[in-house]
């Protein structure tokens, strides 16, 4: 391989961003164009590489094999940074703030408002997800899904009491005008932050630090965060 | 005495006639060979008397008891065509031997579940059985195989095969013992064993039809032949009169064949 | 590789909890498919035009979908469109659904076998049976079956053969089986994360129960064997 | 059910593109592994027999594991332990690993009913051509090759029934076959989002397929009975 | 003339001498009957003179040509076998027609792959398939089967099958044509035809070997009959030698088994 991962990427000339369908970070528009928060900000950060961004859909269970077989560079998809991401990827620094929002079904929303009780619900979290993570901080009783599509699906189909997902994804998946008319998101267990994930090593990681800074300071980023409405949710760099 | 009369048995398979009005009669301790090309209705006729087949007209008469009757044969009862049957016995051309049963086991089968079904007569099961299987080894005995009684059919040879199958349908001593052509699946040099055993039956004055295509075996056993052809009984007569001066062409013709001249 | 033989008793230890998943559902599979199956067969086969046709549709469309879907159906439909989730969303309602969708597919697959199985066993047995008096139910117990059992335990050999590997396929409603134990060391589980190794070493777990599986029905077919 | 009229022509666009993906794995799946299973065959029937014993092995070793664990290690094993990532990231890697454990699979699955076929043809068939002074080059393309074909065509068709649902299998290396295509709905695609019915009307596309699969093998068994 | 010599021809199995010295010789135009009971070798034997087995010892020599050395065979190369092999004739109990060719293809396919091989001798192709193919219809016609011989074999009796089988080994004009049994696979009523065929080949003075159980045809149509037992030659003389005088009292106790008395 080349010395470092920057000049591996550019040598290659594609940046092959690993990603699943998350609105509104990245999803594919009618015509099949990716588009979103996140897909918009790695084809601007490629480009300052040098290089063009390949989007690639990805089995979310296996990000990690993707990433250390070099089938992808990085995982930009809206990730928590928890400790076991962090343990195992070289990551960027926080650009977004996220919680961990309950779903429960519109109609008995009122009855789940605090902590306290929502802690006998059945949950359906993200197998290895920061959902799992918080929900077994506060002892919930978990089902561990595939991914939280699938939580919030089990939630619809009444499988599950309760998801625990990001409420950045909630925000675009859940209420009104959706696809879950019928859900809802109450309470939110913790405060967490996106970041993005690189190969451990990599000199990606400090080169895409920068390049936040960067867009931060022109203010190229607040802007493409109102398009997709999570300006309350950026951090500033 | 007449032990059987057969009047009028027709069959028609689709729209094939295959027996097309059988008659005739057959005495106790005669011994009645059929002969005929293939497809003249021989098989069909043994097992249309066996009830594997329902014929479409005719009666078949056992001791002057009518056992079926066309025209009545609607009515007649699941339980009642299974007593018909036994006045019959059947030896087929593929033996048919239970392969999971040894020849001891196959002989002695029916008559053990028969008898479970009316409480052993009255006995003991144990007494029974015990019974059952003396007679068993009577008649392995009488057809030469005491010794191969606990091998199972696929150990056996064709012509052993062929001799178990004869024990298995003596055991429940049916008035008729019918074969149909009990040594054609045989190798030739296996087949003198097969007749040899029916052979000896005839000695004993057992009732017996017989399908063969062995001529000379059916000249030299038979009491009474019939010649099939096309569905008819085209000529029947003593051994003598059919072999030696049959007077029908058609009955020549096939003789002939036989010769390969 | 230091590393593995440190992590190597954490992961055994969750890899035979995954296992143990794997095995119930293969034993349960089977101990419904057998019986389901016959009755299935019988359905197929069956005088009345109806039930036949209604049965050989059924098992045309399990035949013709993947278990994949099938487990899917079975598990979110009855929350999803009737509104009413009968499985409960614990680990015990998922592994009901994925044991009830594995027996109805295996007892498909069963059923054709068992038909086969019967149509093969030669017509000159029932007739040997008819010819000495005996009951259809006798000639049914006493001469059939057992032909028929010798003559389907191959075919049936191959289909649990199958099994064994699609128990995987139960990982799609969450069903913790051993290659989601495997999986999970890659998330981040019991302290290891990114370890690939332990869902390969899941493949040595398939070949030695294959092996046994193997082993077993060999010996199956060597007691039929007693007789040809 | 409106909304559903009007999803219907993004859905069933998205669900074709995935079919493709679908059909192109089912076609060289079979375009490879009937060739190479042929050569595993003889593999497995050599005469030389450390060549004989080591195709054994590995076909016991391929049929022995899920093809769910094959396709994760041809996939991510080079990358991840030879640190040579030769599929790259892209669809078309992901193919092309897919392809060849599919082909490596079923080539073994075929080996074996070719070993059958092969074995089955009656020896008496060879020793005929031999008595009319043919060459045993002569007698197999004359004599054996028909006959074994013949043979192999009814278990050959149940593989390739079973592979069509088995395509499914490559999802797990992200491959974008249907079954994705269709769970793709149900996290946001093409601008709907939570819509579960598309991944169950996939199994209609699976009927199909499969109806016209059985049709065409049945067709292709009934041309080989000119002859018996 | 003597047109076949065997001397001392010996074949094991395993630890089983199968063959235990075999020498007989023929006469051009003679026809041999070997009958013999089962497993006394002569299946064997057969194959040994048509290479489908190596002799463990012993010579085969054809019109003074020594084809087969037992302590030269190791040197003897494929092709060479291959051309000995023409010098006989098989015909197997259980005809072994290729199945996927019709009558017509079946005897034809060996002499047009034999003819390619030689760039059919000289003759362009479609001249020399037109007079194989007219050569196979004669023969065809020699065998009573004009009219099937766009059949494929399922599509033909037992006994039509065989003569195909004839027909197939005869257009190679064998020195030597070989039966094995070639009835006994055949309904009783289909050997007629068959045996018809061969009594015919024995009137144009075809030199034949011919292992059969048929004892009354062994007997009309051999020139000379030899009985084998247990790997060896016990009897051979003419057939009225054989049949009604014999010498050895294994061959009188191997005869009387097929009257079934
Ligand atoms: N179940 C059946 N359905 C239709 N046709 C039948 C059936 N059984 C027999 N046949 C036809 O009836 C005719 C007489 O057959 P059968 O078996 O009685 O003849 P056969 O005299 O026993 O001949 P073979 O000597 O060949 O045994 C044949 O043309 C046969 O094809
Ligand atoms: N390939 C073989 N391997 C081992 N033993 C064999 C083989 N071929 C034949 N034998 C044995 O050689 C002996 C002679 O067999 P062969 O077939 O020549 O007898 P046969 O006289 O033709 O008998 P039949 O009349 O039954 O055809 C038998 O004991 C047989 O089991
Ligand atoms: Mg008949
Ligand atoms: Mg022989």
């Amino acid at each position: 391989y080349a010395e470092t991962d920057s000049e591996y990427v550019k040598a290659k000339g594609t940046l092959v961003v690993g990603i699943t369908v998350f609105q509104p970070m990245d999803y594919k528009n009618e015509a099949g164009e990716w588009l979103g928060f996140d897909a918009d900000l790695a084809k601007a950060f490629a480009e300052s590489l040098g290089v063009k961004a390949e989007f690639q859909e990805i089995e979310w269970n296996n990000k990690i094999l993707e990433l250390n077989g070099r089938n992808i560079d990085c995982v930009w998809n809206g990730m928590t940074l928890t400790s076991e991401v962090l343990a195992s990827m070289a990551c960027s620094k926080a650009y977004c703030n996220n919680a961990q929002v309950v779903i429960v079904p519109a109609n008995v929303a009122e009855k789940f408002q605090s902590v306290e009780s929502v802690k006998g619900l059945n949950f359906a979290v993200e197998h290895g997800s920061a959902g799992m993570e918080v929900a077994q901080a506060n002892g919930f009783k978990t089902t561990n899904v595939q991914d939280q599509a699938t939580a919030l699906m089990e939630v619809a189909s009444g499988t599950a009491d309760a998801a625990i997902i990001d409420s950045l994804m909630a925000a675009a998946m859940v209420g009104k005008g959706t696809g879950y008319e019928n859900l809802t998101y109450t309470v939110a267990l913790n405060s967490e932050e996106y970041g993005v994930g690189f190969r451990k090593d990599s000199d990606l990681a400090d080169k895409l630090n920068a390049f936040f800074d960067a867009k931060y300071n022109d203010g190229s980023i607040q802007k493409l965060a109102e398009t997709y409405k999570i300006q309350a949710a950026l951090i500033k760099q | 005495m007449k032990i059987l009369e057969v009047n009028n048995i027709r069959k028609t398979f689709g729209n094939v006639e295959v027996l097309k009005g059988i008659d005739f009669s057959l005495d106790k301790g005669q011994v009645l060979s059929i002969i005929g090309s293939s497809g003249s209705g021989k098989t069909t006729l043994l097992r249309c008397l066996n009830f594997l087949e329902t014929p479409d007209a005719g009666e078949i008469i056992v001791n002057d008891e009518v056992l079926f009757d066309a025209a009545k044969s609607h009515i007649t009862s699941e339980s009642q065509i299974r007593k018909n049957r036994l006045h019959f016995g059947l030896v087929f051309q593929s033996f048919n031997l239970f392969p999971q049963y040894t020849a001891l086991e196959n002989i002695m089968l029916a008559p053990r579940l028969l008898a479970a079904e009316n409480n052993y007569n009255g006995k003991s099961k144990s007494e029974f059985l015990t019974q059952l299987e003396s007679q068993a080894n009577e008649i392995l005995a009488q057809i030469g195989l005491s010794e191969r009684k606990n091998n199972y059919p696929y150990q056996l040879s064709g012509g052993q095969c062929q001799r178990v199958a004869i024990a298995r349908a003596l055991i429940l001593k049916p008035d008729i013992l019918c074969f149909d052509e009990p040594t054609s699946a045989l190798d030739p040099e296996l087949t003198g064993e097969v007749l040899k055993v029916i052979r000896g039956l005839s000695e004993q004055k057992t009732t017996m039809i017989i399908v063969t295509h062995e001529m000379e075996f059916a000249r030299d056993v038979a009491s009474k032949v019939i010649f099939m052809s096309d569905g008819e009984i085209c000529e029947q007569g003593s051994p003598s009169e059919i072999f030696e001066n049959p007077k029908e062409e058609r009955t020549r013709r096939f003789l002939l064949r036989y010769s390969g001249k | 590789m230091e590393l593995i033989i440190k992590q190597m008793p954490v992961v055994i230890n969750a890899l035979n909890a995954g296992f143990v998943q794997t095995l119930k559902l293969f034993s349960i599979t089977l101990l419904g498919a057998f019986p389901l199956g016959l009755l299935i067969a019988f359905g197929s086969i069956s005088k009345i035009t109806p039930i036949s046709v209604i049965t050989r549709l059924f098992i045309w469309i399990i035949r013709g979908t993947p278990l994949m879907i099938q487990l899917l159906i079975v598990y979110y439909f009855p929350g999803l469109v009737l509104h009413n989730p009968i499985w409960g969303g614990g680990e015990s309602g998922r592994f009901t659904a994925a044991a009830i969708a594995f027996v109805v597919n295996y007892a498909c697959y069963f059923s054709e076998i068992y038909r086969g199985g019967i149509l093969s066993v030669p017509v000159g047995q029932q007739e040997a049976g008819l010819v000495l008096g005996m009951t259809k139910r006798q000639i049914f117990f006493h001469v059939t079956l057992l032909q028929m059992i010798k003559r389907i335990v191959p075919p049936i050999s191959n289909e649990i053969i199958t099994l064994v590997k699609d128990t995987a396929l139960a990982r799609i409603i969450a069903l913790q089986e051993i290659i989601w134990a495997g999986q999970a060391f890659m998330k981040g589980s019991h302290g290891i994360s990114g370890a690939i190794w332990p869902l390969f070493f899941t493949a040595f777990y398939y070949l030695i129960f294959n092996g046994i599986v193997t082993l077993a029905l060999t010996k199956l077919e060597d007691k039929m064997n007693y007789f040809r």
